[in-house]
């Protein structure tokens, strides 16, 4: 056991840090237009691509920096703790390339990789329907063999970056006849086509984060098909699995970071000797420092295994609980102000209420913490 | 004794259920909402029906009806999350009916039942009271706050910073002025203020329960409607226990104005306190059975969220109500201010 | 809406309080054997019964008072207000008499019921088997018919005062070719031989309150069949019923007085002004004021509907909540001191732990509430 | 960066498991639990591998590792709730070994290391230790507390009195006395205790856990093992994170003690609170899915779940240190006593 960094990692960690730190974009301008935000995030991308920072986890066959996982994780962690707006292929970069260096033939990773890095093409991810929200499975978007092509029709549905992506990584039914997870492939779909409509979601925060997508006999071309005909299963899970264990370091410097602005914020308010407001701040200290001891643990874990196992989700489901806790705290915190939104505690309040749903329900990843960790039987 | 409504508070329920049910619907409240002001029309019939009135003695023109009454038409305007000036003008008239001198009470009550001059409260935080509902629109704002006198500030002597909250079937803004003192018992006001707030909270809490239990009885998931699992059934009852305790205490608080003074002040901390507590919860509680769907603004949900959490800050924070309560129970004042 | 009494009501309740404070037992002595306990309570009833306060809810030909529902809840409150030790035969008074009342022939009231109130006679109950706790339909206890006898043979657990009891009101299969609900029949056991063996079932507290029944071949009469072979579910879910509407009065005053107490434990620590301390008094105060409008808000749907409803699986439910929280934080005020034995509230912490448990589980009191009040699915 | 125990590590964790489960099986902690005494031969067979002196410099005749191979055994010893003075004298060593004199260590810690001459420690609440483990067979007793001296009292100079407490498996009294000051640094003694006592309460919901899964496999209702409802499987998937998350507090504690003192205020009392809220819910937890039969005596449970209580309240209750988190964290000191 050994919780301190050995030299090579101290030496990468202070690397990344000079980095940013020379490199730092300054915080987003205020007042941008939407689009001069994700222009401002797709320059930030192509400076960590010449500085070497995309891809930090794939290999540098592909482009990327051949990272270890705990290069990574450190990657991940000083870029969050920079306060550095995310790269604008986050997407891409954390799920979509990983997905097709498993699961992509040569030709594919090579006609699609490097526009990942360099942020020329931007990727988004259809796998959620309306109808199919916790059970993957059920997608009934449909894909049928046309000649070369396949032409897909059907409603996708939280699909983030939808109106900048070029490529929209879909996992649609090739064939009903079989059981529900085995008839589904995973395609790459190019979205600059008529039969792709965009729409935006707008949320209760007011922010439109996320699209729906509105498919209606879309064309794909035979070779974008990921992994094989109806494997679409297995290839999404490797996508999900990628998110989950590739987001949670990001996720618990983000906690912290929240964390250390509210006790800012207790201090203004001159609350630091009320022991109801100690006892918050003990208890949210607290399992936010097991949140990023469980993060290494997870890693640890995956060294020893060679993979992410079931407990990823332990991590996911524990960072929306404190994240929840944190913020309705705030509320808490700002007393009669809280409604107001002229402070962005509201807005980050509102916001936590969709972390035990995103990526996983809370009661979905209980789901496979009770199945597959614990072995309990399955109620299906 | 008997928890039931009589015959004429019945009828008042279901006559507001049903004047709401098809003038209130959701889509006035998001229409009313996304524009940033009420519906005239709704307010003007509600006038009509007499509810502005509705506790007020005949003298000055109300109905001279009771809290009860009171509370059962503020559930249902909360159940409809309906936007109005409603609860202000009802608190404002609590504050000077049981604060106010004969000449304020005369002056002052008659807009307030008439509607034609309507009136709101605010409690003051250092010198100013933070969050006022639907202040720009009033003819007068009580002022009220621990250590300060309570006082009738005239609109026009009044300092009025509009302020956006998650709330948009309300307005509310920053107020301060000086104004005449109420030589009353303002507690007396604010307590009754209180119960019709939890009146509210409970409405809401019994709406979101409601569309949570139909999505959960609809939505299927890995073949089956997801209320039968029970991650979701199990929290649907927990929503009917919140919602039901909510119910009891606002009940108890309503009747205790009316017949029990004595036993109000605990009543209306022990209704604002938990329905508090159970309008927060129960709503975010419907939000995650609802899933995605329940987080979009196309989904009516947020309405019942945000009102109910906002109505949670009002007059007085739920833990602040509970240190009230121990108070009262016997554990003599506090010696640091609650969060 | 009326929450004070009526002048009738006023009267009873000044002719119960009059009653209790004139004939009072006092404390139970401390230091008596089981036995002198029991004779203790043996002799309290048959006070309550000369002063005509035994079955104050049942009909007045049945030997009871003929008391209102709300007349019944009143002295249930004053009795537990009064701390006075509950009657000896208690399962009968409150459950085994009026299930007799509602489903028993007239020559069965006859020979059962004035014993009852004499507590000549002691009854227990036999529902509960160890392989059927919550789910009661599967029981597994077999009765026979031989002649003009049944013979059973099977195993009981949780049965209060089996030691003391002449009749135990047992369910058991009398047929299993059908349904499994509808092969149950409801008898009177005569607990009087040699065939049914008690055993006492220590807890975590270390008393004995419940027991073990092993019964091995006894006989039933075929008279003792209470409402008619085959009908043992329905007559056993009546016996419930009145448990859970009966008891929830004694269980509200029972938390009052304990939250009184844990008041005093307050002051005794100095802690009256501990922000903590006073939320969760707060809290507690609050919730058990709620439970005790509830119970009444109960009763007001009874007079109503004719019948208690499923919203007494709430009551039960939500005393569980309170009291497992109160007990909870006697032991955090006691500090170092909470878990020495030396005091009364470290046992009421421990046994506080079955209440989720008993008399319904708290899960399954859930599924009662989804099922029959909000009208989710089942599950099964 | 590797959160794994290394080979020695491993093997001592093994070690412990095979062999409390052979030793300490449950019949054994319930004849001790009953008889109100320990059994000598465990204790001794505990002497004979080392563990008394796991953590003490072989000067003083330990093995000189560390406090995270104090955690590896604690953790097992909570697991098989093991009845033994191993950790009062564990404590007491560490007491011993960062706050006494050198004349004291070499005076008391061969006793400890050899088990010949045990200590215990106990925490001061006006002038007397409430709640001492092991008291009255210790050679001495180290008794702390805020603004008080650390001292240490021979066992002839303390007044001893025995106290009942819900957890059999330990015996306990109330210590009062004087005795010799302690020069050095309690905290950094009592801050490893607590690593040890947050361990033990790992390993006590580990076990707790462990019983509840396997008794919701086998367990049928309704046709269905009860492992399959939600109520009961999301029960279990929380006892989980719960339990791995006393686990890395836990594990971070004694690292921290071991390697980066200057984090160790934090971790302690960090691992020492989540695992006392911790070490409580998931016994109590494992209760509920058990039902009536861990209610019972007869189940072995209840040794658990009022291990897990009592260890909770000893050296400073989840509150206390709740707090001391939050001074560490930046809001500086309290002004009251945390209950």
């Amino acid at each position: 056991m050994d919780l301190t960094l050995s030299p090579d990692e101290q030496a990468f960690r202070d690397e990344v840090r000079a980095w940013i730190s020379d490199n730092h974009p300054g915080k987003e301008p205020e007042g941008l237009s939407e689009d001069d935000q994700w222009k401002f995030r797709v320059d930030w991308q192509r400076q960590l691509h010449e500085g070497g920072w995309a891809g930090v986890s794939w290999p540098k066959e592909y482009g990327g920096r051949g990272a270890t996982l705990i290069e990574s994780a450190l990657f991940n962690e000083e870029l969050a703790a920079s306060r550095a707006p995310g790269p604008a292929n986050v997407l891409a970069l954390a799920m979509g390339g990983p997905t097709l260096i498993g699961h992509g033939s040569e030709e594919q990773k090579e006609r699609f990789l490097p526009p990942i890095l360099t942020a020329e093409e931007i990727w988004c991810q259809g796998f959620s329907e309306p109808e199919s929200g916790s059970d993957l499975a059920s997608l009934k978007t449909k894909a049928v063999k046309d000649g070369d092509d396949w032409v897909v029709t059907g409603q996708k549905v939280w699909t983030t970056y939808a109106h900048h992506a070029k490529w929209c990584m879909l996992v649609a039914r090739t064939d009903s006849e079989v059981a529900k997870h085995r008839g589904l492939t995973y395609f790459l779909m190019d979205m600059e086509q008529e039969e792709v409509q965009v729409r935006p979601l707008r949320q209760i925060t007011g922010e439109a984060e996320f699209n729906e997508l509105f498919i209606e006999e879309a064309r794909i071309p035979d070779e974008n098909v990921i992994g094989g005909v109806g494997n679409g299963w297995m290839v999404a899970i490797t996508t999900l699995m990628n998110e989950r264990s590739g987001l949670a370091f990001g996720l618990q410097v983000r906690l912290k970071i929240l964390l250390g602005q509210v006790i800012d914020l207790v201090k203004e308010q001159g609350l630091e000797k009320d022991p109801l407001v100690r006892q918050r701040i003990g208890q949210l200290y607290t399992e936010s420092e097991i949140m990023r001891l469980n993060a290494w643990r997870g890693l640890t874990g995956i060294m020893k295994t060679g993979q992410p196992g079931p407990e990823g989700s332990l991590g996911k489901w524990h960072w929306s609980d404190i994240n929840q806790a944190l913020t309705e705290f705030t509320m808490d915190l700002r007393g009669p102000d809280a409604p107001a939104t002229d402070s962005e505690f509201t807005f980050e309040f509102l916001r936590a209420r969709a972390n035990s749903i995103e990526g996983g329900t809370t009661e979905i990843l209980k789901n496979i913490v009770a199945e597959r960790v614990l072995g309990l039987p399955k109620l299906r | 004794m008997n928890f039931d409504f009589d015959d004429d508070q019945r009828s008042i329920k279901s006559t507001a259920r049903e004047f709401l049910a098809s003038r209130s619907k959701f889509e006035k409240v998001r229409e009313c909402s996304e524009g940033g002001h009420y519906d005239e029309a709704i307010w003007k019939e509600m006038i009509d029906l007499g509810w502005a009135g509705i506790f007020i003695p005949e003298q000055y023109g109300g109905q001279e009806l009771g809290v009860v009454e009171l509370v059962i038409l503020q559930e249902e305007l909360g159940y409809a999350v309906t936007p109005s000036p409603f609860f202000s003008n009802a608190a404002a008239g609590l504050m000077v009916l049981h604060a106010g001198s004969d000449e304020q009470k005369e002056r002052l009550l008659p807009g307030v039942a008439s509607g034609e001059a309507t009136g709101t409260v605010g409690i003051l935080h250092d010198g100013s009271a933070p969050l006022v509902p639907d202040a720009e629109a009033a003819s007068f704002i009580v002022l009220a706050g621990e250590g300060d006198t309570t006082r009738i500030v005239e609109a026009g002597d009044a300092k009025i910073e509009h302020r956006d909250t998650i709330d948009g079937t309300r307005s509310f803004a920053r107020v301060s002025g000086e104004g005449e003192e109420m030589p009353g018992d303002a507690g007396a006001g604010l307590d009754r203020a209180c119960a019709a707030l939890a009146a509210e909270l409970t409405g809401c809490s019994q709406r979101a329960m409601e569309m949570a239990v139909e999505y959960a009885k609809d939505r299927k998931q890995f073949e089956r409607p997801i209320g039968a699992y029970q991650g979701v059934s199990h929290r649907c009852a927990e929503m009917l226990l919140e919602t039901e305790g909510a119910r009891a205490a606002t009940y108890y608080a309503g009747w205790a104005a009316d017949h029990e003074p004595e036993s109000l002040p605990a009543a209306a901390s022990m209704a604002k306190a938990y329905a508090s507590d159970a309008g927060w919860r129960v709503t975010a509680s419907s939000l995650q059975v609802h899933g995605g769907i329940g987080f979009t603004w196309e989904h009516d949900l947020h309405f019942l969220l945000k009102r109910a959490k906002t109505d949670g800050h009002l007059l007085g924070g739920a833990s602040w109500h509970r240190d009230r309560v121990a108070k009262i129970a016997g554990l003599g004042d506090a010696v640091i201010a609650q969060v």
